[in-house]
């Protein structure tokens, strides 16, 4: 299939739940954890998010996601073990290198905001097929033209990755070098990435009249192929996160008080 | 005389599924169509000719060299390939520009390289449009751009891939002339084609390509007048043929010469 | 050239079907810059040459969406990143309408210019969001260099987002330069938006 | 009464000094299928989009006389407003496909929801739509997974759903194998019995022969004849418009085959056939 997608087709509770309702989620459990910089607490709302990727039958699907931000959470805990400005109680020490007790435990806090932030992303898009979170956000006011190039992008990525072979065996057949010292390398960017570029400027002013006459400018107010999903619980579901949110803002403006 | 020997030529992406399967042949001097249904193995056959794909069995003798010996860059001298969509190609901002790209990466220098290029264009006819942008060009004619793009590097073979495909009637008249001066230049030509009639019109020998395998081979006005095996191939017979046919002629036609000969003799 | 006010450029169908393909440009540039192994990310081209096509506005969309669609289907961090890729759009276009698409040093001005730009506006956000680092080796390496030299966290982390991005920026913005000089005038007539009709 | 009036129409496209289209007169009636010939770059897309709105609406440009489509002037009126009189299908079938829908089913309906038509109606018209073009088959399969005989067509039937009474198609084979070919000139005939009027660029003059009612022929712009096939076929300066004749047509010319009636060369195999008989 020529879609991006990391969409996992399952049945849970998770994916018959308002698309809204996951991003409101992922908004929420985000900013609570900033705002409230407990360790406790934070380990807690991550676990939470945890539980919901189980529940949804996707937590396998999360691992590759989060090694992708192993180099950045490594450098947290290094850098910040190491080097954090308020580091006084040494922890301990591998051979010359020392650790200290504030750089880690504020490493650990910031290392728990980022996989809560990956986990819940990974809760919307694991369980959320595009084309139906984008519709529901035009009914909610989203413009259909940006809805549009959201779920074009999608698509014509992977079309345009199949034109990178093509491209590099016609260059290559002319007689360019892909391989050798940085300069030759440098030099073949230019005849790759140019045909991408004015290729795909080409057919964006043919999609441009192919959308024309097909009223993507009409100012009518759009219909839908496709009737929404019923879903049930979701207002009850939503004015909690939204009352946890409210909470949240109004434990940290009275910790600014005191 | 360049030559191209193909002996027992296999290629598959994954080993459940062969592209192609056992291909044997000999092609010298003579211009060669290849033809048959999307699907049937031309474009990957031309792929592996021009070393862009590495069988997975057999050999390909190119002149007496064997493909697996030499990377693509250093055999662009020996073989040319212009492929089926210009667009895939062309960066420069320039038509001179783009043509003589080829030649300066194969080593001549800027003035043989711009010599060639210019005589290239020359070829199809676009010498008036050297310091033209190719985009601001019809599609038709960044085609031809991509064929001078190619005889501006001089190769001893050249393969085509679809040159006709959105060309008219002068678009096709050129092509054909210069099928016609690279083969007087003792040049072995070989070309991808949809159009029959062109097939039939302006190559000596035809291969009929179908599910990965050579289904027929030989002069093409004896594969044209082969109705039944082209029609397994889902290939039509071109114009002439199919008005012989109406007309309930024996033997075979290719051009409207033939034919015509053919009636008035009747 | 008749162009109106920068911000009045009408959101036209050809604008709006850009941002598509600058996303994949930036996808694109992306792969082949690790192809050929170059030192760099190059992985906003596509952004770059929106902005000087159809204007700040388009830009700026191109980055930011650029950035949301590569979290939902990549890297959710990137998203983070969004406000950044943004700016960058915005800044391009507007000098660009200013008039510093002149030459190779006006165009490596712009890119200097992007770079701290980017610079800046990341750095508030690696800092709120990981403690002042950028996950980059180099980078990071130059930010613990700078605070165990008892810099403030804040100059470190710029610091560190700046040898990120400028070399970077720079070499995007004079790439994108070459790439919009040798575009045909036809392509660039029609994300003009003029909306002049000449009667014949 | 006239579906399609153009009067005097002359365009320049913006930074160019040529008049690609010079001053162009003809009309068009209802249900006629149209074969539009010309060289390349003799104008005939040019001519497609000033009939579909897209000059000068779209490209801007310059612009003279008077294109009527359906009783609209389109110079007049926004290319949503002349969409649905006027559906318009080009060579490239991949950049017609909008990319943002998941399938062919889908696809079909972009327009339909774009003018806001009510979800049963659309629902009627896809399936409408699909019938005529013979895509039902693949109507759950995603447009980027078709070959480029299918996609053409769900192009086609895209812009049918619309119900244009005027179909415009600017070489829609071109980029196409013949088995694409033969599919797209298959469901192009089905059209022309839907009373569609239909106007088609093309170069593949012997296939345009059999099908079409009357040929225009262009060179740099200027409209040069209009005609039945077999009469301007049998024009004897075809050539200087970079034009040939259809297989049939040349072998009739050299073989002095006429219509005894008219004089005009045969332009199918099936009237040489007739001739040939009538002589033998």
């Amino acid at each position: 299939m020529s879609t991006m997608t990391l969409y996992v087709e399952k049945n849970s509770i998770l994916h018959n739940t308002a698309p809204l309702t996951k991003v409101l989620y992922v908004m929420v459990s985000i900013a609570i954890t900033y705002l409230i910089p407990e360790i406790a607490f934070v380990l807690s709302v991550a676990i939470i998010t945890l539980l919901l990727l189980i529940l949804g039958k996707v937590f396998r699907k999360i691992v590759p996601i989060l090694g992708l931000s192993i180099i950045l959470i490594l450098s947290i805990i290094i850098v910040q073990g190491f080097f954090h400005p308020q580091n006084q109680t040494i922890l301990f020490s591998i051979g010359f290198v020392t650790f200290y007790k504030e750089g880690l435990s504020y490493a650990a806090l910031l290392t728990l905001r980022v996989m809560n932030m990956i986990m819940s992303f990974g809760i919307l898009i694991l369980t959320t097929k595009h084309d139906e979170l984008v519709e529901a956000m035009i009914k909610k006011g989203l413009s259909p033209k940006i809805g549009y190039v959201l779920l074009s992008v999608l698509q014509l990525i992977p079309q345009m990755r199949t034109t990178m072979a093509k491209i590099t065996d016609a260059q290559r057949s002319r007689g360019m070098e892909t391989e050798g010292s940085l300069l030759v390398r440098m030099k073949a960017f230019f005849p790759l990435i140019g045909p991408v570029v004015l290729n795909s400027i080409n057919i964006t002013r043919e999609r441009a009249i192919a959308l024309e006459v097909r009223g993507f400018s009409s100012n009518q107010k759009r219909s839908f192929l496709n009737i929404s999903k019923e879903y049930r619980y979701q207002t009850a579901i939503q004015v909690i996160l939204w009352l946890t949110l409210a909470a949240a803002i109004v434990w940290r403006i009275l910790t600014w008080l005191s | 005389m360049n030559s191209i020997e193909v002996t027992n030529l296999s290629f598959s992406y994954t080993p459940e599924i062969d592209v192609l399967k056992g291909i044997h042949l000999k092609l010298d001097g003579e211009t060669t169509a290849i033809v048959g249904q999307n699907g049937a193995g031309k474009s990957t056959f031309v792929k592996l000719l021009k070393g862009l794909l590495r069988p997975t069995e057999g050999e390909i003798l190119l002149n007496g060299k064997n493909t697996k010996d030499y990377t693509v860059a250093s055999l662009a001298k020996e073989i040319g390939l212009v492929f089926q969509n210009p667009n895939d190609q062309i960066f420069k901002n320039t038509v001179i520009g783009e043509v003589m790209f080829g030649p300066l990466n194969i080593g001549q220098d800027e003035q043989k390289a711009k010599e060639k290029s210019i005589e290239a264009l020359e070829k199809v006819h676009l010498e008036k449009y050297l310091e033209t942008n190719p985009y601001d060009l019809s599609l038709s004619e960044r085609k031809l751009i991509a064929i001078a793009s190619i005889l501006s590097m001089d190769p001893n073979i050249v393969i085509f891939d679809e040159p006709t495909m959105g060309q008219d009637y002068a678009g096709k008249e050129t092509l054909k002339e210069i099928i016609f001066e690279l083969r007087n230049q003792g040049k072995l030509v070989l070309c991808i084609l949809h159009d029959m009639d062109f097939a039939a019109e302006v190559f000596e020998r035809t291969i009929v390509f179908n599910q990965g395998k050579v289904l027929i081979e030989g002069p093409s006005r004896d594969i044209f007048a082969q109705k039944e095996i082209l029609e397994q191939a889902y290939l039509e017979q071109p114009y002439v043929a199919q008005i012989a046919d109406e007309l309930g002629l024996k033997g075979s036609y290719a051009t409207d010469e033939d034919l015509l000969r053919a009636l008035k003799e009747e | 050239m008749s162009k109106t006010s920068i911000w009045t450029f009408k959101l036209s169908t050809a604008a709006i079907a850009l941002i598509p393909a600058a996303i994949g440009i930036n996808y694109l540039g992306k792969l082949f810059a690790g192809l050929l192994k170059l030192p760099l990310w190059l992985d906003s081209i596509g952004t770059v040459l929106a902005s000087m096509l159809a204007g700040p506005i388009i830009g700026a969309l191109s980055g930011i969406i650029n950035n949301i669609i590569y979290g939902i289907t990549v890297d959710p961090i990137s998203t983070v990143y969004a406000v950044t890729s943004g700016a960058i759009g915005l800044v391009v276009g507007i000098m660009a309408y200013k008039g510093w698409l002149k030459n190779v040093k006006t165009a490596i001005v712009i890119g200097l210019v992007v770079g701290i730009v980017a610079a800046i506006i990341s750095t508030p956000l690696n800092i709120t969001f990981w403690g002042g680092q950028t996950g980059n080796i180099w980078g990071d390496a130059f930010y613990a260099f700078l605070v165990s030299h008892n810099f403030p966290v804040w100059l470190a982390s710029f610091g560190d987002s700046f040898v990120v991005d400028v070399p970077d920026k720079i070499a995007t913005v004079i790439i994108s330069y070459f790439i919009f000089r040798g575009l045909p005038n036809n392509f660039n007539t029609i994300f003009r938006g003029s909306d002049k009709i000449e009667e014949l | 009464m006239a579906i399609i009036k153009v009067e005097n129409v002359k365009y320049k496209y913006p930074d160019t000094d040529k008049l690609v289209l010079n001053d162009m007169t003809f009309d068009v009636e209802q249900g006629e299928f149209i074969g539009l010939i010309g060289k390349n770059t003799a104008g005939k897309s040019t001519l497609c989009f000033a009939l579909a709105g897209l000059v000068p609406h779209f490209f801007k440009g310059a612009y003279g006389g008077k294109v009527l489509v359906n009783g609209l002037e389109v110079r007049q009126h926004e290319i949503g407003e002349i969409s649905p009189h006027v559906g318009l299908v080009f060579e490239n079938p991949f950049s017609q496909m909008t990319g943002s829908k998941y399938t062919v089913y889908e696809e079909i309906a972009f327009g339909l929801e774009n003018m806001g038509i009510d979800r049963e109606i659309i629902v009627n018209r896809i399936e409408e739509s699909l019938e005529l073009l013979d895509i039902t088959e693949i109507k759950d399969k995603n447009p980027f997974d078709l070959s480029g005989g299918q996609m053409q067509r769900v192009a086609i039937a895209s812009v049918i759903a619309l119900k244009p009474s005027i179909l415009i198609l600017d070489e829609p084979t071109s980029q196409l194998d013949p088995q694409g070919t033969e599919e797209v000139f298959k469901v192009i005939e089905n059209l022309t019995k839907e009373g569609i009027t239909i106007i088609m660029a093309e170069h593949k003059i012997d296939k345009m022969a059999g099908y079409t009612d009357r040929i225009l022929l262009i060179h740099e712009g200027k409209l040069i004849d209009f005609d039945t096939p077999a009469k301007l076929f049998s024009r004897e300066d075809l050539q200087d418009y970079g034009i040939i004749a259809p297989a049939v047509t040349r072998i009739s010319q050299s073989l002095g085959i006429q219509n005894k009636e008219n004089g005009l060369y045969p332009v199918t195999l099936k009237e040489l056939s007739r001739e040939m008989g009538d002589k033998r």
